[in-house]
């Protein structure tokens, strides 16, 4: 059994009385210690995936169906109660930028102390020896001074660090990181991300890593699911996704990327831009935008298929399938 | 707002008319979805159109001392045993009319509370502009003086103020230009409230990238401010215009209740409270409650729109 | 140094700017060891930087955030004023020119920004934004003459004309950036600075506006300052970068140079830390600890604090720029003494 | 710390300077001390000798700095109308006034945050329809017709409450007698208080409630809500905190708001304060005793504020390193 698997998880939000689709119907899983990445450009609906599995999506955003089964259990059937105790505990997230996460007016070892004895019998003191051994895991300098201090106090790349501290707090299974590097320096970016890799294989954590940066899902991720407005268009291996991508979105995607071109050419660029959520358009989403699109691609939304080593929601893709196979028949 | 569109005919022809946007748009859907804000806009319109129209409805003239019968004094309104016909809210303590009086005195109310806002608005918004773009030491002096001007709030400027003018010119020659001193007062001393929510909102604007990249074509201060800053910082004048009405014309009445503002005989619905006030324990009631529900009504209104404003313009409200 | 003239088309010479922090005589006094004492704190935000630009070239500033990249973008622009140096642009000294005599200069050198979502003013049709400044400039052309002209650059930058009637916010990011670039090209510029114009932008619509500002070079003949954080933009569009680190200038190099053999440590450092797609074993270069705040920069090299062969002579002497064999300018002690590296993957977590 | 302290003073001294100036012009403008001291029958060169001996000739600066002189030394003249030092007139005033502002105070503070709390957290539910409803109605009401209508209601039709004075005091010290110890004490202050606080309440129960929503909406109430922290924790220790520093700032300012309120109210129901015996002092024309309501008044804004201020600085920890880093 999967840690974590999603089925169906439809996603809306309410505007002037109608509601948009957000997110459609998306189904994936997350193994046991496995680090996937969420890949797509703003407004694809990764954030959204990752604030519907916590059940944490602020208004005016709304779940409208699906599962969120962790450990077998939905997280979105269970009583406020026992959410409560699913997160921070068994499943933590980073969020994007650090410089407004942690409340300014408690000082980082208020912020860990009140994590850990939110969801652990523990004693003011205990907790604090915790915490100070989770600071020095993440080559924090003189951690227990750290402790008394004020966010404003501390840099972005440190308060970085100390987020990913408290989200290691109580040995979670799953860890959400929600584009957990983007706010900070290039040079800190880095190390940040390495980090985070080290500390998910030491312990054995999931990760699920949310990044617009096809770099950073290559080099941490082990599976990749690619998102285009609201739903999951290609899922699979990640090296098989960055070598060998069959959706043409994807391809565009990294193919667009500067360093796929010789310098001083121009680049491949996808034209157009995402639809917004309001001006849908019909069949695949992806097809004004598509040099492959023909009219199946403008009425029908394609299904998700398995070609070569990942799965795919391409009408083309599946043609090129159907074509293999019924060579492989002749 | 200022129309930019009107200097490019051709460019504006192909869309609809911008009251017809603004109607189609979300300020006209929040205002359709929002029972409150219809009614509200419905009474204050009601309220306005009566007291603009005082001189045509009003069957006797209060300001008028050969309409005024002292015989008539302190008559209950219709609905209440041992009034007089023809006086349908009754008579206050010197025999007026009290619907005529209210009538003419909602006039003066709401005309010093615009008026005093108009005031504030000019200078507020002058002083803000001035100095959110220029800065430096200009902006921190008038900052400054913002804050303690602010904080002796405005109702105890006037107070004093008015008091002092009061005692300066004698109470008669006080009353005569009372109007004037009371448009003054509330206009000038409310004027930080518009400067530093303005200022706050050019600051926010200044560091936006739309003024720089006018700044790099070469574009005057003059020009930035008014058809580029100006223009973008409407939204919370709106709202807070709302609520300074609403301000100004409690501030008027509580004045005129102090017997600073307007005198008895040409009547605010303050110092028609204020008259009220004396024979109210001896039962005539009707003096100082009608008024002072008018006034009520007029403020609640004001400020009840001003609510739907601020949720539909939604302004980042720039503190400090 | 000396200022000389190099006879390239924008020559930036010993260039500074500091900000002061403190708003007030009173609070720039201190309470120090039982007296009080007056002192102004400021930011240094660029230090003592000479380059120049050559007609036709597209030269890239890089560096992290507080590196001053911005601050040199403003200067140039003439947003900002420089609190020493010089910046001479075809042979006339621009940093001094004040009012209407900016007005020839606004012509030539124009800016575009990071934010296409701010950049725009909210309030004016694409049609205002595009007709103000091609009347302002040409106050004696008629309007159908504006017209045209506001038809003509919307088109170049692959934008329908017809648009001008929208409001900005009916555009997505990467319309709103060519609306910008379109505007800076009414006035027909020589020179554009570009800030950061794609960081704010999706991959897929990064390649756009870079493809249109590359097609821009080759029709309009600009010369461009581009300012960055990402250096896989760089080596596809400058001709020369400039590597900034805390307002002062690490190293100056062609970009075939500069990619091919970096010289200076945090120029090798930035060069390893971008995530690379082929590659899925990182293998960068960290840096100890963070940049500090360019309002108490360390004494000597501003990079000594972080530098993995940083030695006594870095903490107390600043190093000049000094022009290597293969023509470019490295400012470090070690490269021009030749020391080897040692282990620069050492000193790693303990030092963090 | 040092330098924000030294610049909250620095600051306050020049109000000072600025009130004493204003005050001191209003003394030599309005009314005429000679009529007061001799009357009419005076001919003109004992009028001139009488000018010159009590320095009404000396240079404007110098007959400031004797104004000021005095000041400092708690002689702002003597009233016209009592006969005493005017300063003596009003600190015996005084406590009637601010036994009415401490009254005031408590019914704001204590009901704002839990109310401006609870409509936070639960904006849709009945309860809190009904208190911004009634709040915005609230704010609507002059002080001066809530008082008039509560009088009207609660002390001629029903009878419940007196509707004038203090009632029975008890001495405490000084020029200090208290309401606060005999039940006659307390039902003569109930009303003046509540009216009182009928504008500031509601528009601090609004103002709490926007920052409170606004914090609420914040990154990191939603990281805290990702940690599993318990609800009440989220709203109390997270929120609370952040909601209430920009309301001590909005206090700080409305001081001045509440002392012209006191006026109001206590001309509604005779509450012998400083309020009505201002007003009363304007319509005698005791310039002294107006000139020193204005300087004592002054200096109570004064030092509030600066208190408020300086307390804002202490608790935000954000104002702490900025001003502590030196």
């Amino acid at each position: 059994m999967s840690l974590l698997s999603v089925r169906d998880l439809t996603v809306k939000f309410s505007n002037r009385g109608q509601s948009v689709t957000a997110l459609n119907g998306i189904s994936f899983d997350i193994a046991r210690g496995e680090r996937v990445g969420v890949v797509g450009e703003s407004g694809a609906g990764k954030s959204i995936t990752g604030f519907a599995m916590m059940n944490l999506l602020s208004r005016p955003g709304y779940i409208d169906g699906g599962q969120v089964l962790f450990e077998g259990k939905d997280v979105l059937k269970m009583s406020a109660r026992e959410q409560r105790s699913l997160r921070g505990n068994r499943m933590a997230m980073i969020f994007q930028d650090p410089m407004v996460t942690l409340n300014p007016v408690l000082t980082i070892g208020q912020q860990m102390v009140e994590t850990l004895r939110a969801h652990r019998k523990l004693s003011h003191e205990e907790a604090r020896q915790i915490a100070t051994v989770k600071l020095k895991e993440v080559y924090i300098p003189s951690p227990e001074a750290r402790l008394d201090q004020y966010p404003h106090e501390l840099s972005g790349g440190m308060r970085q660090r100390i987020v990913i501290a408290m989200a290691l707090l109580l040995d979670p299974q799953l860890i959400i990181a929600d584009e957990p590097t983007t706010a900070l320096d290039v040079t800190i970016q880095a190390d940040i991300m390495e980090l985070l890799l080290e500390m998910c294989r030491s312990n054995m954590v999931g990760l699920m890593l949310i990044t617009h940066d096809l770099g950073v899902v290559s080099q941490v991720t082990e599976r990749t699911l690619v998102m285009y407005a609201g739903r999951i268009i290609e899922a699979g291996k990640t090296r098989s996704i960055i070598n060998d991508p069959q959706h043409p979105y994807t391809q565009g995607l990294i193919n667009a990327l500067p360093q796929q071109t010789p310098p001083g050419s121009r680049l491949k660029q996808i034209p157009g831009s995402m639809p917004s959520l309001n001006a849908m358009p019909s069949g695949c989403p992806f097809h004004p935008r598509c040099p492959l699109a023909n009219d199946l691609c403008r009425t029908t939304m394609p299904k998700v298929v398995q070609y070569a080593d990942v799965e795919v929601a391409c009408h083309e893709v599946q043609r090129l399938q159907s074509d293999l196979t019924s060579e492989a028949a002749q | 707002m200022t129309d930019q569109s009107a200097e490019n005919p051709v460019l504006i022809a192909r869309r609809p008319s911008r009251l017809k946007e603004i109607w189609q748009g979300n300020i006209g859907y929040s205002f359709r979805r929002n029972p409150v804000a219809i009614v509200s806009l419905a009474v204050f319109v009601i309220i306005t159109a009566l007291a603009l129209l005082a001189p045509v409805l009003a069957p006797f003239d209060p300001y008028d001392p050969a309409s005024i019968d002292i015989m008539n004094s302190e008559y209950p309104p219709a609905w209440v045993d041992g009034s007089l016909p023809g006086f349908w809210l009754g008579t206050d303590d010197q025999g007026r009319d009290l619907w005529s009086t209210i009538l003419y005195g909602t006039r003066l109310s709401l005309m010093i509370g615009l008026c005093a806002v108009v005031v504030q608005a000019f200078l507020g918004i002058s002083i803000g502009l001035i100095s959110g773009y220029v800065g430096g030491r200009t902006d921190s002096i008038l900052m400054r003086l913002a804050d303690i001007q602010l904080s002796f709030s405005t109702l105890m400027v006037a107070i004093i103020f008015l008091a002092l003018t009061q005692a300066l010119f004698g109470s008669e020659v006080f009353a005569q230009y009372a109007v004037f001193f009371l448009i003054a007062v509330i206009g000038v001393a409310e004027w930080p409230q518009y400067a530093r929510t303005v200022r706050a909102t050019v600051l926010a604007e200044k560091k936006k990238e739309y003024v720089d990249s006018v700044r790099v074509l070469g574009f005057g201060p003059g020009r930035i401010m008014v058809r580029h800053i100006l223009p973008n910082s409407l939204s919370p004048i709106f709202v807070i215009s709302t609520v300074q009405v609403a301000n100004a014309i409690i501030s008027e009445a509580s004045l005129s209740f102090l017997g600073l503002g307007m005198p008895p005989s040409q009547p605010s619905l303050g110092s028609l409270i204020s008259a009220g006030f004396d024979y109210i324990l001896s039962g005539s009631w009707w003096i100082t409650v009608i008024p002072g529900v008018v006034l009520v009504v007029l403020v609640l209104v004001i400020n009840l729109l001003g609510d739907w404003v601020r949720d539909v313009l939604n302004p980042k409200l720039y503190k400090g | 140094m000396t200022p000389k003239d190099t006879g390239a088309l924008l020559q930036i010479r010993n260039l500074e700017k500091r900000f002061d922090v403190d708003s007030g005589f009173l609070e720039s006094l201190k309470f120090r060891g039982g007296k009080i004492v007056r002192d102004t704190t400021s930011v240094h935000a660029v230090n003592d930087i000479s380059f120049d630009i050559g007609r036709g070239e597209a030269v890239c500033v890089v560096g992290e955030s507080g590196c001053g990249k911005s601050t040199v973008a403003r200067m140039v622009a003439n947003l900002l004023q420089p609190s020493g140096g010089s910046i001479t642009y075809d042979g006339q000294r621009i940093d001094t020119l004040k009012g209407r005599d900016l007005l020839p200069i606004r012509k030539k050198i124009q800016m575009v920004f990071q934010n296409p979502y701010a950049s725009l003013n909210p309030r004016m049709t694409i049609g205002q934004t595009l007709e103000e400044p091609t009347k302002y400039h040409n106050p004696d052309a008629n309007a159908g003459e504006v017209r045209d002209k506001v038809a003509a650059v919307m088109k170049s930058v692959g934008v329908d004309p017809n648009w001008a009637a929208r409001y900005s916010h009916e555009l997505s990011g990467g319309q709103r950036q060519r609306i910008a670039i379109a505007r800076a090209l009414t006035v027909d510029p020589e020179f554009i600075v570009a800030d950061e114009p794609i960081s704010a932008l999706d991959v897929s619509i990064q390649a756009q506006v870079l493809n249109l500002m590359l097609e821009m070079q080759e029709k309009h003949d600009i010369t461009y300052l581009f300012i960055t954080h990402d250096l896989s933009v760089v080596e596809h569009f400058g001709t020369k970068v400039v590597v900034l680190y805390l307002g002062s200038i690490c190293e100056v190099a062609d970009t075939r140079t500069l990619f091919a053999a970096p010289k200076h440590p945090y120029t090798k450092a930035l060069l390893s830390a971008v995530p690379q797609l082929k590659d899925d074993k990182p293998n960068h270069i960290r840096l100890k600890g963070e940049i500090p705040t360019p309002i108490n920069l360390p004494s000597g090299c501003p990079f000594q604090t972080r530098c993995p062969m940083a030695n006594e002579r870095c903490r107390v002497e600043k190093p000049a720029s000094v022009t290597q064999p293969d023509g470019s300018l490295v400012a470090c002690h070690a490269v021009e003494e030749g020391r080897t590296e040692p282990g620069i993957e050492s000193g790693v977590k303990e030092a963090v | 710390m040092f330098a924000y302290l030294v610049k909250r003073v620095f600051q306050a001294i020049a109000v000072m300077l600025v009130i004493s100036l204003i005050g001191f012009a209003i003394q030599g403008n309005l009314g005429d001390p000679l009529r007061e001291l001799v009357g009419q029958s005076v001919s003109e060169e004992v009028r001139q000798e009488l000018r010159d001996d009590l320095g009404l000739n000396d240079p404007f600066l110098v007959q400031y700095w004797r104004f000021l002189g005095n000041a400092l030394q708690g002689d702002l003249g003597t009233s016209y109308f009592f006969k005493e030092p005017a300063v003596d007139v009003i600190l015996k005033k005084l406590p009637a006034t601010l036994e009415l502002v401490f009254g005031a105070t408590l019914i704001i503070v204590g009901l704002s945050v839990p109310l401006g709390v609870y409509t936070a957290i639960k904006p849709n539910s009945w309860i809190s329809r009904a208190i911004m409803a009634i709040s915005i109605i609230g704010i609507s009401i002059p002080v001066f017709l809530t008082a008039i209508l509560m009088i009207y209601l609660f002390s001629v039709e029903l009878g419940w409450a007196p509707s004038f004075g203090r009632g029975e005091t008890v001495h405490v010290i000084g020029y200090w007698d208290t309401n606060f110890l005999t039940v006659d004490g307390w039902a003569h202050i109930i009303m003046p208080s509540i009216a009182l606080s009928s504008i500031m309440l509601p528009m601090f129960i609004r103002l709490i409630r926007a920052e409170m929503m606004e914090v609420l909406q914040s990154e990191y109430v939603r990281f805290a809500k990702a940690k599993g922290i318990a609800p009440w924790r989220i709203y109390f220790v997270h929120a609370l905190k952040n909601t209430l520093l920009p309301v001590i700032t909005v206090g700080g300012v409305q001081i001045g708001t509440m002392v012209a309120y006191t006026i109001l109210t206590e001309t509604v129901f005779s509450w012998p304060g400083m309020g009505s015996m201002f007003l009363e002092a304007v319509n005698r024309v005791d310039t002294p005793l107006i000139v020193a309501y204005l300087i004592v008044v002054g200096f109570i804004f004064v030092v509030t504020n600066t208190i408020v201020d300086l307390i804002y600085g202490l608790v935000n920890p954000t104002v702490k390193l900025a001003r502590l880093g030196a």
